[in-house]
């Protein structure tokens, strides 16, 4: 029988992975795409909760992460077509002008 | 009354130190005497009071330090002892102002000034030092003299070697000083007081010489004869009164031959009651001054400089007088100081003569035959020869006489014959070296243009006379020609020897009478005297309200003293003997002897390399501590670069830890997981 | 009326700005000076009628104002004057104008900036030494080292910049401890009582642990250590003097390191009475040090004012040493050694100051033969130079005479090392004073440098008269004291039942079967006499304190 | 094993796979399609949960509208492959791999370590199941208890529009 | 829910935002027009309706609550506005930021701010969060022509991301726990647990939430953002960043901590107290080799958030009272200097290098006056307000004996007033060429006047605030 704990192991496990982007990626792009891996994984998180403690509120949350994270995408795309701009290249390592 | 006495030179210095540049040097020179006269006026009255109402007086100028318990008041007492130095004082310091107005008329107005009003403070000073109730008013005192004699040393501050003996002398008396502090502090913490007359009656009611034992008191006294070796120029600390002979010779024999130079004999005969006290400390007195008397005489032999010759010689007077208090025999060693004012100051008056008729040249060597030239000068300064060799009836003679019968005669300490043994023989050296002098410089035939005999044998002298000589022509911004500044013109022209100004002369011929007659207040009941100075004295080492034990048995002895005053009289003869035939009759035998001997002949041409000694073992050591060890080691290399080495390790790991911050985002990111897995891992792990 | 004095600087020294004007205008210079000078003067007269009307008898604070500041935390604005801080408060005054004048032909640049900070300082200083309130001293106590961060740092020679930081952090890094400690000790305060207070007189009521005790101690003592500075935190003030301009280095030496033994004095000792005679031990050894250890490095140093900073070291280890005694000679000394230190360092180094004035030149191998062409300079030197090495009838001797009486019925071992200091002090004064003034003039630069002028005598004048004065008649100054002074060492010793045993052995000589003269009072002057009263005076009176509150 | 569990696993697998397939794959193109194969599973894995709505928006507003904009950007950017990296980070770029991994395995194996330790907790109340998958509640509570929440995304989305376009607006302003 | 009182401040700043964005679209090109003011309007407004709500503790809607402690957030943050917005005119142009979006985007930050600290729901908390995060992402952003800028944006915006899903995962935790993300039912939930040993997700849901505050108040090791956002922002945004996102992120912390999570204390004081010690130490350390001022001061204000958790550590009334106080000196303190900063640069010269302030105080003896009283007051000295921020804080520490940190304190303020008074070095004690410096606009006048009133005021008048910020906190928790 599938348990609360196996869908929060499952959403840990997605988050995990989605920290892991930042380090396996040297693209923008596929930053950002991790970030969506973690709040899709906190929202199964807060589904799953709802759906246990037999509240809807796990899905209204999960309505405004989805908000917040088009807001992000929107944002965040902005900031890399801005960087490309700049540098023509989306490789994080190119952008250390700033350090120290 | 009291007040006035050193009030009168103190108002004396003020006024010529703030006006003297603008005042004509009779007015200076003038306002000096009188104020120092009118002392010498003052204090003659106020020793008849207390001489006829056989009390002592009294005076408290105002309060001084208060703090909890304790309380010094500024306050003068006259007592018979105190009574004896300031006439000594007013005294012979009014001849030496007299003599000075002389001896230093070639000085430009605003220098004059300054020599008297330091002078006048001088005296002041000093007056207040013997007058001084309690032990820090006496510290005043003891200090203020020291002042004085620094800037009288180093009044021709232009000399290298005048300041530097300023600057050594100051130095020296301050270790001494050291321990008159601290024997103040015992003194005061032991007994609550700082008045000498109640720490006095305190102590001789409280302890006897076998309780005191090697406790406070043997402390506090051996600290105070540290103050008084100081001040008195006696082993350890004699070695800057030679050096202060650069000062101009009225002050040497002011200062640093009659008055100054006795305050440490003063000081012990002040706490007679304390140091009778401390047998320990007593023993210590007496071999110090014995063998202080015994160096300085055998040093005095072979000085060329004449008032070199004349200030070891006052060093051995001086161990003389520390034999005396030693061994108990107050009365005989401030009887001594008395007498040893009059001849020093005549001996040290007479070169001084010499000195200024020779335009500033003090090297035996190139002396001689002055007897002619200047008569006045020779016939005085052989009265002081006479005296200083102990030849009676002339004042030296009874006081030393006193000193080495006394010490013979006493039982504590037990090598009082030792002590004895060696003061006759330096009676011996005495009249040796004194007429060494007397015979090199006036009698024979004229050396004045002579070069130094052997340059490299008479180092130490001929490096004086160079630095001397170099100094006088290196400043040639001297506006003024001070006699010192005059050798080399001088011995161009050299015929114009004339003797002393009439101002000189007075003083001279006074104290040449002074030398005469001085000693007769203490003729000693051997001979049929009364030996009054003792009997006059004797209260002032007593405790207040002690009984006088004056039934000694002096007399017993009366045969063996006439005996050994017989054997002193005839070893001063020898010395003067001696002296002749080497000096006078055979001047080859005495280089002859001095190549034999050439060893010691060095030896005490350099002074038993004391100097040396000193420089090699504290000054330079301490200089070196100070700027390798503990400037640079210490303080720059240990605290500093420990404080600098904490700014440093901030800046360094701060330029290490900026590094984290590499730019990447990666990084950053990696650095929040961590905190993340940190956080995260610290929640689970507890 | 307390107030007004401690701010008059302050309104002065906003004055000078608007008198300033906008920019640069050398044309306000004389007004901007004269102004300066006569606001300093008129807080000196202030000073001096704080003194006429002060009550001697009286060993409580007085002229005390009292006000709520931050109520939440009971910090109060509370100033008052006593018999400790009074001379301290009149030598600020005394050295501001002097200060200032000692500046008058150096600094040029930025006069008006110049002035405002020095006034501004003598506000500060004057705040440390009237407050009554923990953290409003502090306050002031922080405050005081941006003006003279500023001082240093602008108008100081080379290394500036370096010696500015190094002083305000060297201080500020002891300093916050304490202030560390001062919170702790109002919430300690809180503990007992319910609600915090800084103020001095409430927190004389605070009972701590031994172990608190011992390290709020501590904290206090580095923070005041540093500002004496007691060896071996004194390593700011070479620099920090070297790099000064004349003025600044007047106030530095003058009043800024007094703070420290005041603070000790004032603070430390008073609030932990147990912690203070239990390290007083260890504070006098340090203060020993350094009186032998500030004077041989004086005695080496080619600069004159490195030599007058590290004889500060030396004269400021009488102080403490004075202080760690706690007996009434030993504050009294202490308290009189400051002032003295005040007037005749600060002299020193106005002489410093018209001669690198002059010659631009601190080197004493620069210097020689200087008597023969400026011969009153040269005699005001030779009489604060004579003062500074403590001959009797000058300043100084009062101060170490009673410093060491005082330290000898405490320790006499110590006593004993410090008294050859005095030997040292003449050896490194002496020594200095001689190259630099006689001898031939070996440098034809000073051949022709002018004497005095009007403005130095000015300056000269008043130090020289102080060092003798109050080497002649120190009773005018002791006597205001000695009632406040008895009252701390009242407060110190009323603890020290527990710990007098093991921790002050005090001087016993062994006197060979001797009756011990040493009446066991001497050690508590002020107190009654009899051999048997330490013990039950030593139990605490809580009447004395509360007498502290009018 | 009943056909919810099995679906269970089948989602939860296509979901880390296609996760780790999109931090995998070196072409961001796809990746973002990969992406969206991940939140398909969690829509799917959303209806399990009695959460249909929730699912479908998931596949309407994440799959549909989000990841277009990610694509469009893909596209509009052109850049399909990683490039090498710079040669600062050349040598370190391993190692940083290797941390970096290594501290996403330790997030990763802390949660799931720490979720193990929590008490069982068993999806069994029917009445929960029907709560909750109905929209009028979701949309009676979205506009009572969440009314202000709500009112404020609108602000966000404001901001997140001026912001997108202040920041990628070429040019100058005139 | 029907009483609207409570969310009328940050409705006020809202509306004059879309006022700003609307006289932005109704603007023709080249028209000047006075934009800022309906900032200052906004925040004179909501600074007004917070006094007039003083004391009412109103709540509208169940998630937003005006207690006297958000109302004095709410006032610091309308300082913070009013003190951007007088500094912004004149400089943004010469910066070249695009005048309306610019104050539509720090006007809606503002309303976001005051939105978190005045939430009493995770939820709202969180959408607050990523309005003020956006708004600020892309106000670091906004000057187009700058390369760093949208570096600095880039790495600001993704490190936030992800921040912001660690606080989100915490807010899910928080909700497994209670069924709700509403403060006082997760409370409630908190401290009927039995037996007083949280569960794991209790801990999870802290750590998260923990992780969350602190990378929005830039604490170690959370904070690599932070030197290169402050440094690649317009330095006027730098500026409103830095305090005014401290300020709202502490109200959020000090109340998700101090009241809902105050039952835990046990666990995540020792947490947040290494936490605040390596902040303080970090901060100040790496602050003393920075030689571009703005960085500096990113390093200082690192140091800072670790000061100012020691408020939150000593978890008592005093240290909630120290930090709303200290945030009141900090904003003033560093708004001033910053702003000063900004007011001396232009689009080709930052004027941010320690070397662009050499002479300063020949040039403009006015300016480097009060720069010197701002960096005396950011490193504590009296009589300024940081002193008075500093002390309190270290009260509050000392009171519930945390010695330690307090020592770390003080001891890395010694250190941080080295690298301010290098800038002091620089503009007084070193010789600088003469540069063109731009002059100085009537509204900054008015600026700065009033943050040196400000600074001067809390320094040596503190005891007013002090008592209205011992009252704030006094009436809530």
């Amino acid at each position: 029988m599938i348990t609360l704990n196996h869908y929060l192991i499952l959403s840990a496990l997605l988050f995990a992975i989605g920290t892991a982007g930042v380090f396996l990626r040297r693209n923008l792009i596929t930053m950002l795409l991790s970030i969506e891996i973690m709040l899709n994984a906190v929202n199964l998180t807060f589904v799953a909760v709802g759906r246990y403690l037999g509240t809807v509120d796990g899905q209204i949350i999960t309505f405004f992460v989805m908000t917040v994270a088009a807001a992000e995408a929107a944002v965040g795309l902005a900031l890399v077509i801005a960087l490309f701009r700049h540098r023509e290249t989306l490789s994080p390592d190119a952008f250390t002008a700033l350090k120290w | 009354m009291l007040i006035l006495i050193p009030l009168l030179p103190f108002i004396g210095f003020v006024v010529n130190a703030f006006l003297g540049k603008r005042l004509p040097k009779s007015i200076s020179g003038g306002l000096a005497c009188a104020a120092i006269v009118g002392s010498f006026a003052v204090a003659l009255a106020a020793v008849w009071s207390v001489v006829s109402s056989h009390h002592a007086m009294e005076q408290t100028a105002f309060t001084w330090i208060t703090s909890g318990e304790l309380s010094i008041p500024f306050a003068f007492r006259l007592d018979n002892l105190s009574s004896l130095m300031i006439l000594v004082i007013t005294g012979i310091g009014s001849l030496i102002h007299i003599y000075s107005t002389g001896y230093m008329h070639d000085e430009p107005d605003s220098e004059y000034a300054r020599y008297f009003s330091y002078l006048n403070l001088f005296a002041a000073f000093m007056l207040v030092l013997v007058l001084g109730a309690s032990f820090p008013v006496m510290f005043v005192g003891w200090e203020g003299v020291g002042l004085c004699s620094y800037l009288l040393i180093g009044f021709w501050f232009k000399k290298k070697s005048a300041s530097d003996a300023g600057k050594k002398a100051f130095v020296v008396n301050r270790v001494g000083d050291f321990g008159f502090i601290l024997a103040m502090l015992i003194i005061f913490v032991t007994f609550g007081t700082l008045d000498i007359q109640a720490v006095a009656a305190a102590a001789h009611s409280t302890y006897t010489p076998e309780t005191a034992g090697i406790g406070v008191i043997t402390a506090a006294t051996l600290l105070l004869f540290l103050g008084a070796t100081g001040k008195s120029a006696q082993i350890p600390l004699y070695v800057w009164l030679p050096d202060a002979m650069e000062g101009p010779t009225p002050v040497s024999a002011l200062i640093h031959a009659a008055t100054m130079v006795t305050a440490g004999v003063y000081l012990i005969g002040r706490c007679a009651v304390l140091f009778s006290l401390a047998p320990i400390t007593l023993a210590v007195v007496a071999a110090i001054g014995t063998a202080t008397a015994l160096m300085a005489g055998t040093i005095g032999l072979v000085q060329n400089d004449i008032k070199r010759v004349l200030a070891y010689s006052t060093v051995s007077q001086l161990g003389y007088m520390f034999l005396a208090m030693g061994v108990g025999a107050y009365a005989a060693g401030i009887f001594h100081l008395y007498t040893h004012a009059f001849f020093k100051a005549l001996l040290f008056l007479g070169s001084g003569a010499v000195i200024h008729a020779l335009a500033g040249e003090q090297d035996l060597r190139n002396m001689g035959g002055l007897k002619k030239h200047l008569p006045i000068t020779y016939w005085t300064f052989l009265i002081g020869a006479l005296a200083i060799a102990g030849i009676p009836p002339l004042a030296g003679f009874f006081s030393k006489d006193e000193i080495l019968w006394r010490t013979y005669s006493t039982e504590w300490p037990a090598f009082h014959l030792l002590l004895y043994g060696v003061g006759i023989l330096t009676a011996f050296l005495t009249a040796t070296y004194m007429f060494r002098l007397v015979f090199m410089a006036f009698h024979g035939e004229r050396r004045h243009e002579a070069p130094p005999a052997h340059p490299e044998e008479e180092e130490p002298v001929a490096h004086a006379a160079a630095a001397h000589a170099a100094s006088a022509h290196v400043a040639p911004s001297t506006k003024h020609g001070t006699q010192h500044a005059a050798p080399s013109t001088q011995h161009a022209h050299g015929a114009h020897i004339h003797d002393a100004p009439p101002a000189m002369a007075f003083a001279l011929i006074v104290l040449a009478m002074g030398s005469v007659l001085a000693g007769f207040i203490g003729v000693p009941h051997a001979i049929g005297g009364n030996n009054w100075i003792e009997t006059f004295l004797e209260p002032a080492f007593l405790a207040p309200g002690a009984v006088h034990e004056a039934a000694e048995a002096v007399h017993a002895g009366a045969s063996v003293e006439l005996m050994l005053m017989g054997l002193s009289v005839g070893l001063a003869a020898a010395g003067i003997g001696l002296a002749s035939y080497f000096w006078l009759r055979n001047p080859a035998a005495s280089a002859a002897w001095a190549q034999r001997f050439s060893g010691i002949h060095r030896l005490l041409l350099n002074k038993y390399y004391v100097d040396e000694l000193y420089d090699a073992a504290i000054v330079q050591p301490i200089k070196g501590i100070s700027t390798g060890g503990l400037w640079k080691g210490v303080d720059a290399g240990g605290i500093d670069f420990a404080v600098n080495g904490v700014g440093l390790g901030v800046r360094g790991s701060s330029s290490l830890l900026r590094r984290l911050q590499t730019g990447s985002i990666r990084v950053y990111a990696a650095s929040l997981f961590a905190g993340a897995v940190v956080v995260l891992g610290y929640y689970l792990w507890r | 009326m307390l107030s007004i004095i401690v701010f008059l600087p302050l309104v002065g020294a906003v004055l000078v700005l608007l008198a300033g004007g906008r920019g640069d205008r050398p044309d306000r210079e004389p007004l901007v000076r004269n102004l300066a000078l006569a606001v300093s003067l008129a807080t000196f007269a202030a000073t001096l009628w704080l003194w006429a009307r002060f009550d001697p008898s009286s060993g409580d604070y007085q002229f005390v104002e009292q006000h709520a500041w931050i109520p939440a935390f009971g910090i109060q604005y509370f100033i008052g004057v006593d018999g400790i801080s009074l001379f301290l408060i009149v030598l600020t005054g005394f050295l501001t104008p002097l200060a200032l004048l000692s500046s008058w032909e150096s600094v040029h640049k930025s006069v008006r900036n110049f002035s405002f900070f020095m006034l501004a300082l003598e506000t500060a200083m004057l705040g440390v030494f009237v407050s009554i309130d923990l953290f409003l001293f502090y306050v002031f106590w922080d405050a005081m080292l941006i003006p003279m961060y500023f001082l240093i740092g602008v108008w100081g020679y080379d290394r500036r910049v370096y010696a500015a930081v190094k002083f305000i952090l060297y201080t500020m890094a002891g300093s916050v401890l304490m202030l560390i400690a001062i919170i702790g000790l109002a919430w300690s305060y809180a503990a007992t009582t319910g609600a915090p207070s800084f103020s001095l007189i409430d927190l004389y009521n605070v009972e701590l642990t031994r172990q608190t005790e011992r390290w709020m101690f501590l904290a206090f003592a580095v923070a005041f250590a540093i500002k004496v500075p007691l060896f071996p935190f004194h390593t700011w003030l070479p620099d920090a003097h070297v790099e000064a301009p004349t003025a600044g280095s007047v106030i530095l030496a003058g009043v800024l390191l007094k703070m420290g033994t005041y603070g000790f004095l004032r603070f430390a000792f008073p609030l932990f009475p147990a912690a203070a005679l239990e390290f007083a031990p260890w504070l006098g050894l340090l203060a020993v040090i350094g009186i032998i250890y500030g004077a041989l490095v004086a005695m080496v140093q080619p600069d004159m004012k490195k030599l007058v900073a590290y004889s500060s070291v030396s004269h400021l280890g009488f102080v403490v040493l004075g202080l760690a005694a706690t007996n009434m000679q030993g504050i009294q000394g202490s308290v009189y050694q400051m002032l003295n230190h005040g007037v005749s360092t600060g002299g020193l180094f106005m002489i410093v100051g018209m001669l690198s004035d002059r010659r631009h030149t601190r080197l004493i191998s620069e210097y020689g033969g200087l008597k023969a062409v400026m011969p009153r300079l040269v005699a005001a030197f030779l009489i604060i130079t004579l003062a500074s090495i403590a001959l009797p009838m000058t300043n100084g001797f009062i101060g170490e005479f009673l410093i060491l009486l005082g330290a000898f019925k405490w320790h006499s071992t110590m006593a004993a090392f410090a008294a050859t200091g005095v030997i040292l002090s003449a050896v490194y004064m002496l020594w200095m004073f001689q190259r630099v003034n006689y001898g031939p003039v070996t440098n034809e630069k000073n051949s022709r440098l002018p004497d005095l002028t009007p403005r130095e005598w000015a300056q000269m004048v008043p130090i020289v008269a102080m060092c003798i004065f109050m080497g002649v008649f120190p009773k005018v100054f002791t006597d205001p004291m000695e009632a406040s002074i008895t009252k701390v060492i009242d407060r110190v010793h009323s603890r020290e039942a527990a710990v007098v045993e093991k921790t002050a052995p005090g001087f016993r000589l062994p006197a060979s079967g001797s009756p011990n003269l040493a009446s066991a009072d001497t050690a508590r002057p002020g107190a009654s006499p009899g051999p048997q009263a330490p013990s039950e005076l030593r139990t605490p009176s809580p009447e004395p304190r509360a007498a502290d509150n009018d | 094993m009943d056909f919810s569990a099995l679906a269970f696993y089948v989602f939860a697998a296509l979901a880390i796979l296609a996760s780790l397939g999109v931090v995998g794959q070196r072409n961001p193109m796809y990746s973002v399609m990969l992406l969206i194969t991940s939140f398909g599973a969690l829509a799917g894995l959303y209806v399990l949960l009695d959460a249909p709505f929730t699912a479908v928006t998931q596949i309407i507003i994440y799959a549909g509208a989000i990841m277009v904009l990610f694509l469009f950007v893909v596209m509009l950017l052109n850049v399909p492959r990683e490039e090498p990296a710079p040669a600062l980070f050349a040598t370190l770029a391993p190692h940083g791999l290797k941390i970096g991994a290594v501290l996403s395995l330790i997030l990763g194996g802390e949660m799931v370590w720490a979720l193990k330790r929590l008490p069982r907790g068993w999806f069994d109340q029917d009445a929960a199941a029907q709560s909750v998958s109905s929209v009028a509640l979701i949309g009676k509570s979205l506009f009572t208890q969440h009314a202000f929440a709500f009112e404020a995304t609108s602000i966000l989305i404001l901001v997140a529009m001026v912001g997108a376009v202040v920041i990628a607006r070429r040019g100058q302003p005139s | 829910m029907t009483d609207y009182a409570a969310i009328i401040p940050l409705s006020i700043i809202a509306l004059s935002a879309i006022a700003a964005m609307v006289a932005e679209a109704i603007r023709r090109p080249g028209e000047r027009m006075p934009i800022g003011g309906f900032g200052l309007i906004g925040c004179g407004g909501a600074a007004l309706a917070s006094v007039f709500l003083w004391d009412s503790d109103a709540q509208s809607f169940g998630v937003i609550r005006a207690d006297n402690f958000s109302l004095f957030i709410n006032i610091i943050l309308c300082t913070v506005g009013i003190l951007t917005m007088l500094f912004s005119n004149e400089t943004i142009e010469r910066e070249d930021i695009p005048g309306g979006e610019y104050y539509a985007l720090t006007l809606f930050a503002l309303c976001g701010m005051m939105m978190m600290a005045a939430a009493t729901d995770l939820l709202v908390i969180f959408v607050a969060l990523e309005i003020l995060s956006l708004s600020v992402y892309v106000l670091t952003g906004i000057r187009r022509a700058s390369a760093g800028g949208a570096e600095a944006a880039f790495k600001y915006f993704l490190l936030g991301a992800f921040s912001s899903a660690f606080f989100l995962y915490g807010i899910a935790f928080a909700f497994a726990l209670s069924g709700s993300t509403r403060l006082e039912q997760i409370s409630v939930a908190l401290s009927s647990q039995p037996g007083g040993a949280p569960p794991t997700l209790a801990w999870l849901a802290v750590g998260m939430l923990a992780i969350g505050f602190c990378f929005k108040i830039s604490a170690v090791p959370f904070h690599m953002w932070t030197p290169d956002a402050y440094e690649g922002a317009p330095t006027i945004v730098t500026a409103f960043m830095s305090t005014g996102v401290k300020a709202a992120a502490f109200g959020a912390f000090v109340r998700v901590f101090l009241s809902t999570l105050e039952p835990l204390q046990a666990q995540w004081i020792p947490l947040l107290s290494g936490i605040a010690g390596i902040t303080m130490i970090l901060g100040t350390v790496v602050g003393v080799v920075q030689t571009n001022v703005k960085r500096m001061l990113a390093y200082s204000s690192i140091a800072h958030a670790g000061y100012l958790m020691l408020g939150i550590i000593s978890a008592n009334n005093t240290g909630k009272a120290a930090v709303l106080f200290y945030l009141l000196t900090y904003a003033v303190s560093n708004l001033g200097a910053l702003g000063i900063v900004a007011l001396l640069g232009s689009a080709q010269n930052q004027h941010d290098e320690l070397r662009d302030f050499a002479g300063l105080s020949k040039s403009r003896p006015g300016l480097a006056a009060l720069m010197t009283v701002f960096l005396l007051s950011l490193g504590g000295f009296p009589p300024l307000a940081g002193f008075i921020g500093k002390w309190y804080i270290f009260a509050a520490a000392v009171q519930e004996g945390h010695y330690a940190l307090a020592i770390i304190g003080v001891l890395t303020s010694v250190i941080s007033v080295f690298f301010y008074l290098r800038i002091v070095v620089m503009m007084y004690m070193t010789e600088g060429a003469e540069a063109v410096r731009p002059r100085l606009p009537g509204t900054a006048v008015a600026g700065l006047t009033l943050a040196t009133i400000a600074v001067l005021y809390l320094g040596v008048l503190p005891t007013r605030v002090l008592d209205l910020a011992l009252a704030s906190i006094s009436t809530i928790f």
